[in-house]
């Protein structure tokens, strides 16, 4: 109990410390505290889940009751778990990895302190968010996370596209929140609690129900309500439509791309579906729809990394894609695969994040690949660390990555699910493409010779160790973790206790009965799997394309300059939403100002009945002629009046 | 001798304060000393309040602390106070917003400080008077009385127009509350008594019924504001002075919630069953449509204006749910979060305008395209203005996330749609609040005079400060409200035969 | 020659006052004037019922009358004057204040 | 017989200098119409027992109300040809209400029956003007009181509504010079020696 607490608050402590007192205290100060602070979460963390394995118990903490209305019991409190425990480390080492860099990343920076106080409050609130029991808990750490994102993309704040930037990311997710809090709204509903352990056991409630939303059409309570979830997850995890937002996020400092929108922040989504695997996988439906909309993200977006020149960009729709293989392995029920594939990534993506960084840093802020190039030589620890993260991303043998992708892509042909054909093929090419962008990037960048011209080789060295040290700590599990923890965690059921699989869905199994250890495991990628030569074909091609310069054929030229067109505007989705929905919903609330609330309430009925009562007046202030005979007259009239009644 | 007569205090007690301050006024007493004056009598109340927190007893749902004597015995009218569940944290925030307005007049009562404390005083004593009122009389008595402090703060410390913004809202809210007189009358010939109690339960006829839902509904509409009612909100908040607007929007506001579940629900309830539907859409409507609205003020003030009906859509919603809602716990859940929400709208439009009035103090300008890149000359105050709009937004963790997610989850059992609809706030009201923030915090400094800000000063920072603790300690451990409120609500629902 | 008769002068005088007010377009002074006459025909009322029924008190009433009268058209000449000094007229056709 | 006839010359004078004072144009004759309706008044009441009060009507009115009309008309020089429209619009309608209340009055007194009391001598005993004052002396002494206060706030307002100061006036205020203090009026000025003028 007292470890938890410590893991999960001493960030928000040294966070509020930093963040209120900034001005008392130094800079190193403010760069020490918060990093003991995410230390001690990350030793924490360590010892938690050391004690996990040796007990194998589940913890279900209450903290606090939030509010209590009814039997309706709103509580804040922890669900210690194989699932929270495994985030948890990564989040903890990632964010402790980002903390030390930064120190380097953001030495000039007049946002220093600030900037520490913004990652550990993140910390703390993914921390929040991963480990709660119940889902008010998950929606508030939901939407804490999003909240630090908004602030740390437009960190700087004087930058017109940052500022864009970060609102986009905060509506966009906002849209993905609508789905979630109806999904809640729906479980609420149904079961009567919003603790996980309490909506699990009463599933049976919602099971079998059914909604209409619009009339004349229902649909089972489960596949909306698992459908709503995935909403928010879609939103979170930028999976298609949603995920205009994450390119544009890059443009927050890269320490955060790294730590946020590449390992942590964004996966959240996918651990929410993890999380309620009890719930969805009572619904095919759900699944389907998850799957199709993965494996979509993870081709399409992926294609678009090919376009792009800002290397962080190129990078993050590589994280797009690789979020949309998450997904679709929840897809096909393998959840677990799926965290597998979100913990190997976050390391070898915050990885590729921060050679990046590096790489920036060295060029003195310049992001563009265009100008880069022949770093090799210059910075020879960022190049093997960003090789290392490379290699793994692409899924080359031996290396992390390779382990969780393939898993993950033998999962999804093995499954029965809906979709799941036209899924494995589209993530087949997508391990293609991963390949063709990863190593367009490695080759423009630290191959060939540097291009730039406004930024002198001669002045380009190799970065400070504050910057080297995180990447060479990262680039350690990017080799070896996938390699070392598929045997406990997949093959030998690490999550059983907090990801439930129904007995129909289990098509993992098959793979798991042919398991036999690591070696077997690289030895059978050669000869089940294509997508071992699909990558090494990627590389082939790359390595002649932007290595060798090899230019296409002719008739491949004008195909690809359309294709290209394409990529470049991002399949029109931000045109849709910036000049379709935007547009048109502020030039609506113009309209309704204007007709409804100024000239129908306010002119025809306020104003009307003040105008109605003024002209009746305008004709009867004709009769006040202030004549005083006239005034003697009616007085005189009435008299007459009155004395004739009397009389009579 | 406070305590026995505690409410009563609480009543008069500002009202006296008030009145002091006029007089401090016609003898010339120096702005500073009526500045220290006027936070000086803050302190008794804060304890009255304190009292009344200690002495309330949130499991009783009954009224309490019960004050009664003839006041009008030919009218069968009494002066009779009590408070409950819903009228104690309403109370609580009129005591804890009043010195916030006070204190944002300090620099801007255009050296008339002791009269705009008075008014304000005045006011306070009165908005209390109307929570506290039992008898129908003496409530209406306070209801309109209050008017002319209200109006008299717009009318002489507004902006340009604030002839016509008084106008208009004295005028709208002076409309509607004729119609509530004439159901005060009608309810009192049928029982006897202008007592509230008495009006419970009457054995009405369904038309009877409906037409004292309808004259009811007209001046709780208007108050809090409902479409399509509402358009003199954002007059009087762009003309009110700060101080004005934050008690506008703080409390003012409230007192057409609180008519709706003093009055409306339980006198008329099968006329509010009846008519439920029709509430809940003009709530709807005024969540979805105002949130376009109030998309593209360009007046910042208006756009808070606007932001405050949608919220209080949130209100009536909650509340008029419950005769949708078959589960008992999520009816509580619906009218709770109707309860929360104006509260917690309270502290958050209230920092909300308090903040605008620190920019306009220095700017005089309430138009968004005059700020921007404020944050560079003033990151406090921008820090803290970026809380409130994540408040305004409802982000867990601040107060204004309850009450919205109370709403939502429970109008899913009215009806899917209901819920989405309500729902589409989160997107909506991010839109609106992000994109002002982006326009007036974020950014370059638009100008010469954006640069060359001040900071804020110790007045106006402790009033952020302190709302935004409230904000933050509602938003982490909301029973501390929902305690208060749950014993008289749940009562309430039962009384409803729901 | 009747008491009655004494009450149709009176209502003749009261007729003829009022319709003086009526006729007349030219100024104030005339007015107050047709005042005086209405004042005197409740007068003629007054001491017509005194003489009827052997009573004092309508006599009483008219010398009381006498002094408001008295008061009367000396605050009402007053306040004409008042009334010529600041608008330099006391024709009637001028004096419409209460135009609405 | 004698009564009759000084009755109906009387009411015949009374009545056309009636109709004078409404119908003439110059406002010095309508007063002078009205003191002849007042001479007539009195002669009528001097007839209906009431001496006193016909005494004081000419005293009052005649010797004092009128001739303040009278005054007021001189002292204002309202110019003859200010009035533009010398008949009112609404003159048809005036007189024809007039004459409909006097209609209705008469149709009123033909409907009652006014009986004369026997004339008991309570007006003139031992005469009007002595019975009068024992009257107002004692049954009517507070109102009698009352009316000179009356009088007294209508001398008054009178006063104070015609008293007019005009600015500019240059007079002496006694009560200021007499109160002048020293340091008012004297300056002493420290002269340096060798800079004075």
């Amino acid at each position: 109990m007292h470890l938890l607490l410590s893991l999960i608050f001493i960030p928000l402590l040294m966070s509020i410390l930093v963040g209120v007192f900034g001005d008392f205290i130094s800079k190193r100060l403010s760069h020490v505290l918060t990093i003991l602070g995410v230390l001690i979460s990350f030793i924490c963390s360590i010892m938690l889940l050391n004690d996990f394995l040796i007990t194998q118990q589940t913890q279900d903490i209450l903290l606090f009751n939030w509010s209590i209305i009814g039997e309706i019991e709103f509580q804040i409190g922890f669900l210690v778990d194989s699932l929270s425990l495994a985030m948890a480390s990564m989040i903890t080492f990632v964010s402790l990895m980002v903390h030390i860099y930064t120190i380097g990343y953001m030495e000039h920076d007049e946002g220093y302190k600030r900037f520490f106080s913004y990652i550990s409050l993140f910390t703390f609130s993914m921390l929040m968010l991963i480990f709660s029991n119940n889902l008010l808990q998950l929606f508030f750490g939901w939407e804490a996370v999003g909240l630090v994102s908004y602030l740390l993309i437009g960190f700087w704040f004087k930058k017109p596209s940052a500022i864009n930037a970060n609102m986009k990311a905060f509506i966009v997710n906002r849209v993905g929140d609508l789905g979630f809090i109806i999904g809640i709204a729906i479980i609420v509903y149904y079961t009567g609690s919003l603790h996980l352990g309490e909506i699990f056991s009463q599933l049976t409630s919602i099971e079998g129900q059914l909604i209409s939303i619009l009339p004349s059409s229902s649909w089972h309570a489960v596949t909306v309500a698992s459908i709503c979830l995935f909403i928010g997850a879609m939103g979170k995890s930028a999976q298609m439509p949603l995920h205009v937002w994450l390119p544009d996020s890059m443009e927050g400092p890269t320490p955060i791309s790294a730590l946020i929108h590449a390992a942590t922040m964004v996966t959240a989504g996918i651990f929410l579906i993890a999380r309620m695997s009890p719930l969805i996988e009572l619904s095919s439906i759900a699944l389907s729809f998850i799957l199709i909309i993965g494996s979509l993200t993870a081709f399409f977006m992926g294609l678009l990394g090919l376009v792009q020149n800002d290397i962080k960009r190129v990078i993050a729709y590589s994280t797009l894609s690789q979020l949309g293989y998450m997904t679709a392995a929840l897809g096909v029920s393998a959840y677990s695969v799926g965290v597998y594939h979100l913990i190997t990534h976050g390391f070898f993506k915050a990885l590729l994040f921060l050679g990046a960084g590096s790489v920036i840093i060295a060029l003195h802020h310049e992001q563009d690949i265009r100008q880069m190039g022949g770093l090799r030589k210059k910075l020879p620890i960022t190049y093997i660390t960003f090789l290392i993260g490379t290699l793994s991303l692409i899924g080359f043998p031996g290396f992390s990555g390779f382990f969780s992708k393939d898993t993950l892509l033998e999962a999804v042909h093995l499954s029965e699910q809906g979709g799941s054909h036209l899924s494995y093929y589209l993530l087949l090419m997508g391990v293609l493409i991963t390949t063709l962008y990863s190593m367009r990037l490695l080759f423009l960048v630290f191959y060939g010779s540097y291009r730039s011209t406004h930024y002198p080789l001669a002045k380009v060295h190799e970065t400070p160790w504050v910057v080297t040290l995180p990447l060479l700590l990262l680039a350690i599990p990017s080799i070896f973790l996938g390699g070392l923890i598929i045997d406990p965690m997949i093959m030998g059921g690490y999550f059983s206790g907090a990801i439930f699989v129904s007995p129909e869905n289990q098509s993992l199994q098959e793979f798991i009965d042919i398991y036999h250890g690591v070696i077997e495991f690289i030895i059978h990628a050669f000869v089940a799997s294509p997508a071992i030569y699909l990558m090494l074909l990627g590389i082939l091609i790359s390595w002649l394309i932007w290595y060798k310069n090899y230019s296409l054929p002719k008739q491949f030229a004008s195909l690809i300059k359309m294709l290209e067109t394409v990529f470049k505007n991002k399949y029109y989705f931000d045109y849709l939403y910036e000049n379709i929905f935007s547009l048109n919903i502020i030039r609506l609330g113009k309209m309704l100002h204007k007709w409804v609330d100024a000239h129908l309430i306010d002119s025809v009925f306020v104003l009307g009945s003040a105008r109605t009562v003024q002209q009746i007046s305008s004709k009867t202030r004709q009769l006040h002629t202030g004549d005083l005979t006239q005034v003697a007259l009616i007085f005189f009239v009435l008299l007459v009046i009155f004395t004739a009644f009397w009389i009579s | 001798m406070f305590s026995s007569y505690l409410l009563s205090s609480l009543v008069w007690m500002p009202i006296g304060f008030g009145f002091l301050h006029i007089i401090f006024n016609s003898y010339k007493l120096s702005e500073s000393l009526a500045k220290i004056f006027s936070l000086a009598f803050n302190i008794p109340l804060i304890y009255l309040g304190i009292l009344l927190y200690q002495q309330f007893d949130s499991n009783n749902p009954a009224f309490q602390l019960t004050e009664r004597f003839a006041w009008m015995p030919f009218l069968n009218a009494d002066y009779y106070l009590g408070v409950d569940g819903i009228s104690m944290p309403l109370i609580l925030l009129t005591l804890l917003l009043t010195p916030a307005a006070l204190l944002a007049g300090f620099n801007s009562s255009k050296g008339k400080y002791s009269n705009y404390a008075g008014m304000l005083f005045l006011l306070e004593g009165m908005m209390i008077g109307v929570f506290l009122s039992l008898d129908a009389l003496l409530f209406y008595f306070f209801w309109e009385a209050l008017l002319i402090p209200m109006f008299l703060i717009i009318g002489i410390w507004g902006g340009p127009q604030r002839i016509y913004a008084t106008l208009k809202f004295f005028l709208y809210t002076f409309f509607g509350s004729i119609f509530m007189l004439i159901a005060l009358i009608y309810l009192y010939i049928k029982s006897g008594s202008y007592a509230i109690e008495s009006f419970y339960g009457l054995p009405l006829t369904e038309t009877s019924q409906f037409w004292i839902f309808l004259a009811f509904f007209i001046a709780f509409a208007i108050k809090i504001p409902m479409w399509p009612v509402h358009t003199w909100l954002p007059d009087a908040h762009v003309e009110a002075p700060t101080g004005g607007s934050v008690i506008l929007a703080a409390v003012l506001l409230k007192m057409g919630g609180y008519g709706f579940l003093r009055f409306s629900l339980p006198i008329v309830p099968q006329a509010s069953a009846d008519l439920s539907m029709v509430v809940i859409v003009l709530s709807l409507i005024a969540i979805t449509y105002i949130a376009f609205v109030a998309l593209v003020q360009s007046d910042v003030k208006k756009l808070i204006a606007y932001s405050s009906i949608a919220h209080m859509g949130f209100v009536t919603l909650g509340i008029f749910s419950i005769f949708h809602i078959d589960s008992f716990d999520l009816s509580l859940l619906a009218i709770q979060g109707g309860m929360f929400q104006m509260i917690s709208h309270g502290l958050i439009s209230g920092a909300m305008f308090f903040a605008i009035g620190v920019l306009y103090d220095r700017l005089h300008s309430r138009n968004i395209a005059d700020f921007g890149g404020v944050i560079n000359a003033m990151p406090k105050f921008a820090a803290l203005f970026v809380f409130f709009g994540f408040a305004n937004i409802g982000l867990p963790g601040t107060s204004g996330f309850v009450g919205e997610f109370f709403v939502i989850l429970a109008t899913f059992a009215v009806h899917p749609l209901v819920s989405i609809l309500a729902g589409t706030t989160l997107v909506f009201g991010a839109s609106y609040t992000l994109w002002m923030i982006k326009r007036s915090i974020w950014g370059e400094p638009s100008s010469i005079r954006i640069e060359n800000l001040k900071p804020m000063d110790l007045r106006e920072s402790l009033v952020l400060i302190f709302l935004a603790i409230g904000v933050l300690a509602l938003g982490i451990w909301p029973a501390m409200l929902t305690d208060l409120t749950s014993a008289s609500l749940t009562e309430l629902i039962q009384r409803l035969g729901l | 020659m009747s008491v009655n008769d004494y009450f149709i002068i009176s209502i003749f005088l009261f007729a003829i006052a009022v319709a003086g007010i009526f006729i007349n377009r030219k100024n104030l002074i005339l007015i107050l004037m047709c005042v005086e006459l209405i004042l005197l025909s409740v007068n003629f009322n007054f001491i017509a019922f005194s003489e009827i029924y052997q009573d004092f008190s309508g006599q009483i009433f008219v010398f009381f009358i006498l002094t408001v009268a008295a008061a009367e058209a000396a605050i009402g000449l007053a306040i004409l004057i008042t009334l010529f000094r600041h608008k330099k007229s006391i024709y009637i056709d001028d004096l419409n204040e209460l135009k609405g | 017989m004698v009564t009759d006839l000084v009755f109906f010359t009387s009411v015949a004078i009374l009545m056309i200098s009636a109709m004078g004072v409404i119908t003439s144009n110059n406002p010095v004759h309508s007063a002078l119409f009205l003191v002849s309706c007042f001479f007539q008044s009195s002669v009528l009441w001097l007839l209906l027992e009431a001496e006193f009060l016909a005494i004081a009507l000419i005293v009052i009115y005649v010797g004092a109300v009128m001739v303040l009309f009278l005054y007021v008309v001189m002292m204002l020089d309202i110019r003859k040809n200010q009035h533009k429209q010398s008949v009112s619009s609404i003159l048809p309608i005036g007189i024809g209400i007039s004459i409909l209340f006097i209609a209705e009055l008469i149709f009123a007194l033909s409907g009652t029956n006014v009986v004369q009391t026997r004339d008991t001598g309570v007006l003139s005993n031992p005469n009007n003007t002595e019975a009068l004052g024992i009257e107002l002396y004692t049954n009517y002494l507070v109102e009698f009181e009352l009316a000179s206060i009356i009088l007294l706030l209508g001398i008054i307002a009178a006063i104070s509504l015609t008293l007019h100061r005009r600015p500019g006036l240059k007079k002496q205020e006694i009560s200021q010079q007499v109160s002048v203090s020293k340091k008012d009026r004297l300056k002493v000025v420290q002269v340096r020696s060798g800079e004075g003028a």
